[in-house]
């Protein structure tokens, strides 16, 4: 399997996006595009788990490696393990489903479905990097798309969100710029992850350093208190933006943050994985008490996103290797999840005109397809068995529950308490719009959802099943990479 | 003799061409239509000429020298040069004074080609001169605009003055060393506190001419008042051959020195961009704008400067072409909206890319790439930047170049979204866009997406040294 | 040896039907889904029915001693070595018991549901959450282990959340379901942590590899798990305590009860189903599964859920006399027999004569199933006669509905202690085993008896005698053109009533016992007649005031106004979880939350943006365009420079 | 009295400093010009100076004023015609008539 198929295809897709006349040849194109990267997807899949079959004990597979700057010693370095290989699964069904639900944007639509492209692009990009350059490229790329998708398509107070969005993951950025740099040069000119994580760097660099890089990447992953853009950008950008945000690169932090910040500096994990644990854990309550305040669908799934998300970082936290699993398959499961989430919500949108949970009710009634969806979707979010919500978090908290002293016990049941809160806005979200009466006499003539529409829920609701019904697979591709993180972190 | 005109063949070109176009002008009028394409093509063979027999080398004992970076260097200016002829098609169809354009531009070309080679500091401060004068008498080219004419005057007196202190400094080294050979002085140079004065006296013209903060306080407004050409010429060509000299200077002339320059760098670095992009903030018209960012951009330079090694100066002129490419670019689509609608202010931007989705995209590309963002090449061109000047291990320093980064993502940010995402009920209808500028548009923005991404540019410029 | 396919099939034979009816349901199925959803469901009864045969009779015994068998245990997720949830089936005398229960039970009100359901535009939704249920349900019971188990006690959850909302548009039901949901999530909070804490404890999910670790004396596990302490309780006490929270959500104790009443928002029968037989009960099953855990590691707990079961089932009792919608009332009677098993299971201790109470519990859970769901089954079909809920409204109904009549006092008797009617044996055993071992819980479960008694029948008296009815004739004539409901909704009702008539007489401690061998069940005669003298005042009191309208119940309750109301109002426990989490929740801590986040991160976020503007702006004063001023900046720069590198830096 | 190297440094720091603070002080565009042009003078003092004193025997200094004075009266001639256009436009030669050009 070339790992520059990967790269390929999305390349293409976009200039054939350019190149192309019509709005329907636009669509069509890219729906095509995304699919064969989906199906690339797959079949780096399955490549990896014959490879893997085959006792293929690398740490990393398909290698490709090319200098690109000799004189810097970069290199254009990929590569995949069980979690990138993972990670580009999740992109690849997100953006399908992404460019189905935008299929009726109307506004400079070549436009729009070229950044969405590039913005994938982005993403495929980071994950398959194993040089800290060329992934630090991919991660800033991906910025822009979302500043203009948030700019030119989106709603309400767009310009302050999109460009809050920009500069605070600008922010984020520099802060990664400059760990990057530390690495660079601690490193004896190197950007290259797999020889960095062979290095032993002196403890006093790697406290100095780590913040740097784990902040940074914090912020793409909405670390408290750096998570004020999510709920602004969320609720401003367009469906398929919301999706690919929450879907896709609030998950390039949380995969950065494992990769480069807790991999290559395993000392400063140590130091500073109280101060995280503190961080996320109020991220993970207080998100969801915030959440339960809000009244517009996209700000209460934004701010569940950022309790979400604290999961993943509290489990990485922990330092454990089923935790960092944990962390790992709530990434995926979220990445799925929110974006299903967003869609449905801008399904529901597209139909009322209005986010604003009060304003709905008994939408049951007029569109049943969407609010099935909504209602899974919403038991996805509160961990309901058989949804990947449930897998996720529950390998989560049996992680965290193993370290054990009180206070990483203390994180963890601040974490399951979450799951009571989360119960409690998601049955109040889907109870007063998809439950009780029809407020709005003009909702009783809503249509259900379109065939694209569909396609893009079904697509989401296969992954979100897959995982949640049959976890193993997940749980088998991440654990051995998480293996070799948990590993360098105890110094073996 | 033949290694005359090898070594100085650039030179010689640009000298030629001045003779040439003096010699047009003193015969009869020919209209600008016919007369523009050829003096656009002289250029281009200017600038392709400069690739060809390059040799390392000296003349005039030692008063002029070259090598093969310092002829790439001088690549770059030719084609800075040609880029501008081309992007200013518009406005030079109309002046009436063509051949005299171009033959102060030329001959601040060849002040920056000698100022390259110079090799003491006598040649230094001619070429320094040839390099000014003519670019003051270029600003008031809107003879009949007022503020073309104010421009100039602050240009030429605060370069003057500017020289005089140049000169001070430059004296009080003849009076320490009793030399103004560069090759000398390294050897000659002590600590005194004289000789660090006479440095500084120095240092300050350089920093004058690149817009230094805290001497950088005539940019703005000699770039707003000048015509769109001579702005970009003053703000891509001549910084750039600046920029070069100084690297030259400071690691070659001023080694010694190199513990005291490297903090003065520093501190400038950090002052200039804070101060470029803090005033960039709130800048309402676009060659103001790109004056305050440019600013700021040598804040970024510097950070490559105090790096002080071979990859360093790599770094520099590698940022530098790309530097160039990004800003002209951005000049270049203000230039046509306001040689055809007469605006020039940001706001008068707004639904640009309605109409002329052409022009939107190139000056989206530009203004990302002087923010840095990939893939176009300015991040690659920061990047190395950063890269070199943290080899000294100074965490602050980067760090604030880098949340410098920030700032400056706003106020680029805030022209894209007055292109893109504001709305106009009178936005700027569709624009004819000539074919030269077609053309240099498009080498503009194919090398912003290339530089950066074919990495043997830069290793190219490596080897140069 | 067990037939795993079979066995396989009876959870999944209902889940089939959930994805056919649930995918296809709308579409493709719509005329007949509610006669696939009942056959599926008789073909999974049929094989519960085989797998109990042939486990009591044929392979589960071997030498006097029931085995636990598990036929089927597939690995779903490795967390870590020795941490895994496997999907299995177990096989032993509770899960088989309570197969039989559910399936039973299930396949009742499939039968009923094609009668009262019958019209409703939803149905095939209805018949496949339905079966989603009875999956959950069979899954939960056939666990192997304990995050099996917790896998599918949130799935009974939801699928009880979505039954409870299935007439969606009316906002009760709504507020009915959410409640339920987030009340029993709260405890399940609990549960998982509870759950965490005993894998912990015992280093595995898998509940006999658990028990075991954690109930022989000498394995260091235990000794750990008790020696390891939080603010003076064992860690394996705290996690005993934490899953009762969970089992307690589940099945309603006190305080965790609230969600019970009104979960009655749901179509009957699935209260019939859900709230009465089989999910409420799941509690009662999962503390019995971890008996030898409470029993032996954390006796301590062992009390602690005999006196919350005790106390539910007096406050439910008490409440239960004043409540006026039958529905609710039985609601509260549920919520008390439950009460009944866990102090149940609470006086009981494992092994040999001293699992009485483990026996007695899980027989009045068996037969309680039974009385109770016809019970609910009864009080649909008077429901679906008279289109209201209140008692008010109805009266005189022995006649209209003589088979409804009949089956509704046979259950009526069972409840009430009256022999030989199910409930009386059972009731006979907990009490009994109350009496060894707590003579206070013994005293409490005596007078609840009463309580009772007295309640059952004021309903019945309520419900079929009282007002004769003449004004309101002719809207029961009206009423009347649909009768009883037709044989779908009254065969139920009458295999319910012989099962509550017969059930007694099964001699359930040859099956079940606290540690899986035989146990004659003890029968004295004398210890009998006070339970049934206390049920025969109960009943007597209610046929003196509720036989016929008069005003004693009105006078009665105006002189115990006091209590009366306290218990009318269910002792105010709704209206104070209301105030803490309207006032306490929401608004000290959601909006306290949403506050800080606006005026405190979000704020320090923007102001960093607006500072910069603002010196941007103060700033500019620099640039003031006097070409000498620039000047001046400029050689007083050079000065400042040449000073500071000479006397500072150098 | 001889005159020596200090009294032609005193001498032309003191131009200098004339030179810089006419700069500051005039308002017209000329004067401006003539103090910057008592810089230059001041400059070409110095290296006269120093080439006579301290490095007699090299004759670099010579030649740099000489450039000096060239190069000055280059400057002044553009100078002069930028000044003569300022006029044009300005009615004026007051360095405060142009100053909107700022902030």
């Amino acid at each position: 399997m070339n790992l520059l198929l990967l790269l390929g295809i999305p390349l293409l897709t976009g200039l054939l996006v350019l190149l192309v006349s019509t709005k329907v040849q636009v669509r069509w194109v890219s729906f095509v595009g995304a699919t064969a990267q989906l199906i690339a997807s797959f079949l780096l899949f399955f490549a990896f788990r014959t490879e893997i079959a085959d006792q293929n004990t690398a740490q990393f597979l398909f290698e490709v490696d090319y200098t690109l700057i000799e004189s810097f010693n970069i290199h254009f370095h990929l590569g995949v393990d069980g979690i990138s290989v993972a990670m580009i699964l999740l992109t690849s069904f997100v953006v399908v489903a992404g460019i189905l639900v935008s299929w009726n944007i109307e506004k400079m639509t070549k436009e729009f479905y070229f950044l969405l492209i590039l913005l994938s692009l982005g993403a495929y990009g980071f994950f398959l990097s194993l040089d800290l350059f060329v992934l630090f490229f991919f991660l800033e790329m991906a910025v822009i798309p979302k500043y203009l998708l948030i700019g030119i398509w989106g709603s309400g107070k767009k310009d302050y969100s999109a460009n809050k969005l920009a500069l605070m993951l600008m922010g984020g950025s520099a802060l990664i710029l400059v760990g990057m740099l530390g690495l660079y040069f601690i490193g004896g000119h190197e950007f290259n992850i797999v020889h960095l994580s062979k290095l032993t760097i002196s403890t006093d660099y790697q406290h100095l350093i780590f913040p740097f890089l784990f902040l940074g990447f914090g912020v793409f992953t909405a670390l408290f208190p750096f998570h004020t853009w999510v709920p602004d950008g969320h609720s401003s950008a367009p469906t398929a933006g919301s999706m690919f945000l929450a879907g896709i690169s609030m998950k390039l932090g949380g995969y950065g943050c494992l990769r480069v910040a807790i991999y290559l500096l395993p000392e400063g994990a140590k130091e500073y994985a109280h101060i995280i644990i503190v961080l996320s854990s109020i991220a993970i309550l207080y998100g969801a008490f915030v959440t339960m305040m809000q009244k517009d669908l996209k700000y209460m799934n934004a701010y569940s996103s950022i309790s979400h998300v604290g999961f993943s970082l509290l489990a990485m936290a922990m330092l454990t290797q089923t935790a960092i699993t944990g962390a790992l398959m709530q990434m995926i499961s979220h990445g799925l999840m929110t974006a299903l989430f967003f869609a449905v919500i801008g399904m529901i949108y597209d139909r009322t005109h209005t986010r604003m949970v009060d304003e709905m009710g008994g939408l049951m009634k007029t569109m049943p397809f969407i609010t099935t969806v909504f209602f899974l979707v919403g038991f996805c979010s509160l961990g309901l068995p058989g949804l990947s919500g449930f897998v996720a978090e529950m390998t989560v908290f049996v992680g965290s529950w193993q370290v054990d002293d009180w206070f990483h016990r203390a994180a963890t049941i601040a974490a399951i308490m979450s799951i009571v809160v989360t119960a409690v806005y998601i049955l109040r979200a889907i109870g007063s719009t998809a439950m009780g009466p029809i407020k709005n006499p003009s909702f009783a003539t809503l249509k259900d959802a379109t065939w694209n529409e569909k396609l893009a829920a079904v697509i989401l609701l296969i992954g979100i099943i897959g995982i949640g019904i049959a976890p193993s697979w997940l749980s088998n591709l991440l654990k051995p990479a998480a293996e070799i993180i948990t590993n360098r972190i105890m110094g073996k | 003799m033949n290694e005359f005109f090898h070594l100085m063949k650039t030179e010689l070109i640009v000298t030629i061409i001045i003779f040439l176009l003096l010699f047009i002008k003193l015969g009869k009028d020919i209209k600008n239509e016919q007369l523009l394409p050829f003096i656009q093509f002289v250029l281009l063979v200017n600038f392709i000429a400069s690739f060809f027999y390059n040799v390392d080398g000296s003349l005039f004992g030692d008063m002029f020298y070259t090598n093969s970076l310092i002829a790439f260097e001088k690549s770059i200016l030719s084609l800075g040069v040609y880029l501008i002829s081309l992007l200013s098609t518009d406005w030079l169809k109309k002046t009436s004074h063509l051949p005299e354009f171009f033959i102060l531009m030329l001959s601040a070309l060849l002040g920056m080609c000698l100022l390259l080679s110079s090799g003491n500091l006598l040649i230094f401060y001619l070429s320094l001169e040839l390099a000014t004068i003519p670019i003051a008498a270029m600003s008031n080219f809107d003879l009949i605009k007022k503020r073309s004419s104010e421009a100039a005057m602050k240009m030429i007196l605060s370069s003057a003055f500017s020289s005089g202190i140049l000169l001070f400094g430059i004296s009080l080294i003849y009076g320490i060393t009793g030399t103004i050979v560069f090759a000398e002085l390294p050897k000659l140079a002590d600590g005194s506190s004289l000789f660090i004065m006479a440095f500084v006296f120095l240092f300050s013209s350089f920093a004058f001419k690149l817009s230094i903060v805290p001497f950088h306080l005539w940019t703005a407004d000699v770039y707003e008042g000048s015509p769109i050409a001579v702005t970009s010429f003053l703000s891509v060509v001549s910084k750039a051959a600046i920029a070069f000299v100084l690297l030259t200077v400071l690691s070659g002339v001023f080694q010694p020195l190199q513990d005291i320059w490297y903090v003065l760098i520093v501190v400038l670095s950090v002052a200039s961009m804070l101060i470029g992009n803090l005033f960039a903030l709130r800048q309402e018209n676009i060659k103001r704008f790109l004056a305050f960012s440019s600013i700021a951009q040598v804040g970024f330079i510097l950070v490559g400067v105090s790096g002080n090694s071979n990859i360093g100066i790599s770094s520099v002129v590698y940022f530098m072409l790309i530097y160039m490419v990004s800003n002209l670019a951005a000049f270049g689509v203000a230039s046509v909206i306001s040689e055809q609608t007469g605006k020039e202010n940001i706001s008068d931007y707004k639904g640009l890319y309605k109409n002329n989705p052409l022009l939107g995209w190139v000056l989206a590309l530009a203004l990302f790439s002087l923010a840095g963002i990939p893939p176009t090449a300015g991040f690659f061109g920061k990047l190395y930047l950063l890269t070199t000047g943290g080899a000294k291990g100074s965490y602050l320093f980067i760090s604030i170049a880098a949340l410098n980064m920030i700032i400056s993502l706003f106020y680029y940010l805030r022209v894209v979204r007055a292109v893109f995402i504001d709305k106009n009920d009178q936005p700027i209808e569709k624009l004819t866009i000539q074919l030269p500028v077609k053309l240099a548009l498009f080498v503009c923005s194919v090398s912003i997406v290339l530089l950066g991404i074919m990495g043997w540019i830069f290793d190219h410029i490596e080897s140069l040294h | 040896m067990p037939n795993v396919l079979n066995i396989l099939l009876i959870p999944l034979l209902p889940f089939v039907n959930f994805l056919l009816l649930g995918l296809f349901g709308k579409t493709y199925l719509k005329k007949s889904a509610p006669i696939i959803g009942t056959v599926l469901m008789l073909a999974s009864a049929f094989l519960a029915f085989q797998t109990a045969y042939e486990y009591f009779f044929v392979y589960g015994k071997v030498g006097e001693v029931y085995q636990q068998l598990m036929p089927l245990k597939l690995t779903w997720l490795v967390f870590a070595p020795g941490m895994q949830i496997d999907m299995g089936l177990m096989i032993d005398p509770i899960s088989v018991m309570m197969l039989i229960v559910v399936t039973f039970i299930s396949l009742m009100v499939h039968l009923y549901s094609l009668g009262y359901m019958k019209g409703d535009g939803r149905i095939a939704t209805y018949y496949s959450f339905l079966g989603l249920f009875t999956f959950s349900m069979l899954g939960l019971v056939l666990a192997t282990n304990i995050f099996q188990m917790y896998i599918f006690w949130e799935l009974v959850g939801v699928s009880s959340f979505l039954l409870i909302g299935y007439y969606y548009d009316k906002p009760s039901a709504v507020a009915a379901c959410k409640k339920a949901f987030i009340v029993t999530r709260f405890a399940d909070f609990g549960f998982l942590i509870g759950i965490l804490t005993f894998a912990y404890c015992g280093g595995s999910f898998d509940i006999p590899t658990l028990i075991s670790a954690l109930t022989s004396p000498d394995s260091n596990e235990l000794k750990t798990a008790i020696g390891y302490s939080f603010v003076g309780v064992s860690a394996i006490s705290w996690g005993a305590i934490l899953i009762f929270i969970g089992g307690a959500g589940k099945s309603a104790m006190f305080p965790l009860h609230i969600w019970l009443p009104d979960a009655m928002e749901g179509p009957t029968p699935v209260s019939a189903l859900i709230h009465a037989a089989t999910m409420v009960v799941a509690g009662v099953y999962l503390v019995a599964r971890l008996f030898p855990i409470f029993s032996i590691a954390a006796p301590a707990v062992l009390e602690i859920v005999g006196w919350v079961g005790v106390i539910s089932a007096v406050i439910a009792a008490i409440i239960a006399c004043t409540q006026t919608d039958i529905k609710r009332v039985l609601a509260y009677s549920t919520m008390s027999q439950i009460g009944f098993m866990m102090f149940a299971l609470g006086v009981a201790k494992y092994g040999g004569e001293a699992g009485l109470g483990f026996t007695a519990s899980l027989f009045h859970l068996f037969t309680h199933a039974i009385f109770k769901a016809l019970l609910f089954l009864g009080a649909g079909a008077v429901i679906h006669y008279v289109h209201s809920n209140e008692m008010k409204d109805m009266g005189g109904l022995r006649k209209n509905m003589p088979i409804t009549h009949t089956c509704f006092l046979i259950a009526c008797l069972a409840i009430a202690g009256v022999p030989p009617f199910a409930g009386f044996f059972s009731k006979e055993e907990i009490l009994l085993a109350a009496f060894h071992h707590n003579r206070v819980i013994y005293y409490i479960a005596l007078f609840t008896s009463g309580l009772t008694a007295f309640y059952m029948f004021r309903l019945y008296f309520s419900i079929f005698w009282n007002r004769e009815h003449s004004a309101h004739d002719s809207a029961h004539q009206d009423h009347a053109r649909h009768g009883e409901g037709g044989w779908v909704m009254m065969l139920p009702l009458v295999l319910l009533a012989i099962g509550s008539a017969v059930a007694g007489f099964v001699p359930f401690g040859h099956f079940i016992s606290s540690d899986n061998q035989i146990l004659e069940l003890p029968f004295h005669l004398l210890f009998s007649i006070a339970p049934v003298l206390i049920g025969i005042t109960g009943i007597t009191i209610a046929l003196i005031m509720y036989k016929t309208s008069n005003d004693l119940p009105a006078k009665w309750s105006a002189q115990l106004n006091g209590m009366y109301q306290l218990a009318y109002h269910k002792f105010y426990i709704d209206e104070l979880y209301l105030l803490l989490t309207k006032k306490v929740i929401f608004n000290l801590i959601g909006n306290a939350s949403a506050w800080i986040d606006q005026h405190i991160v979000n704020a320090m976020i923007n102001a960093a943006g607006t500072i910069t503007q603002q010196f941007s702006e103060a700033i500019k004063k620099l640039q003031s365009g006097k070409v000498q001023q620039y000047g001046i900046y400029f050689f007083t720069s050079v000065i400042i420079i040449v000073v500071v590198l000479i006397y500072v830096w150098n | 009295m001889e005159p020596g190297i200090y009294h032609l440094l005193f001498i032309s720091t003191a131009l200098f400093f004339i030179g810089v603070f006419g700069f500051f002080t005039r308002r017209n565009l000329i004067t401006m010009l003539m103090s910057i042009e008592l810089i230059l003078n001041s400059v070409n003092l110095n290296f006269i100076a120093f080439n006579k004193y301290v490095w007699p025997g090299k004759m670099d200094g010579l030649f740099f004023s000489i450039f000096i004075i060239a190069i000055a009266a280059a400057e002044a001639a553009v100078a002069i015609a930028i000044i003569i256009n300022l006029y044009r436009s300005h009615q004026s030669i007051n360095v405060e008539t142009a100053e909107d050009l700022k902030f």
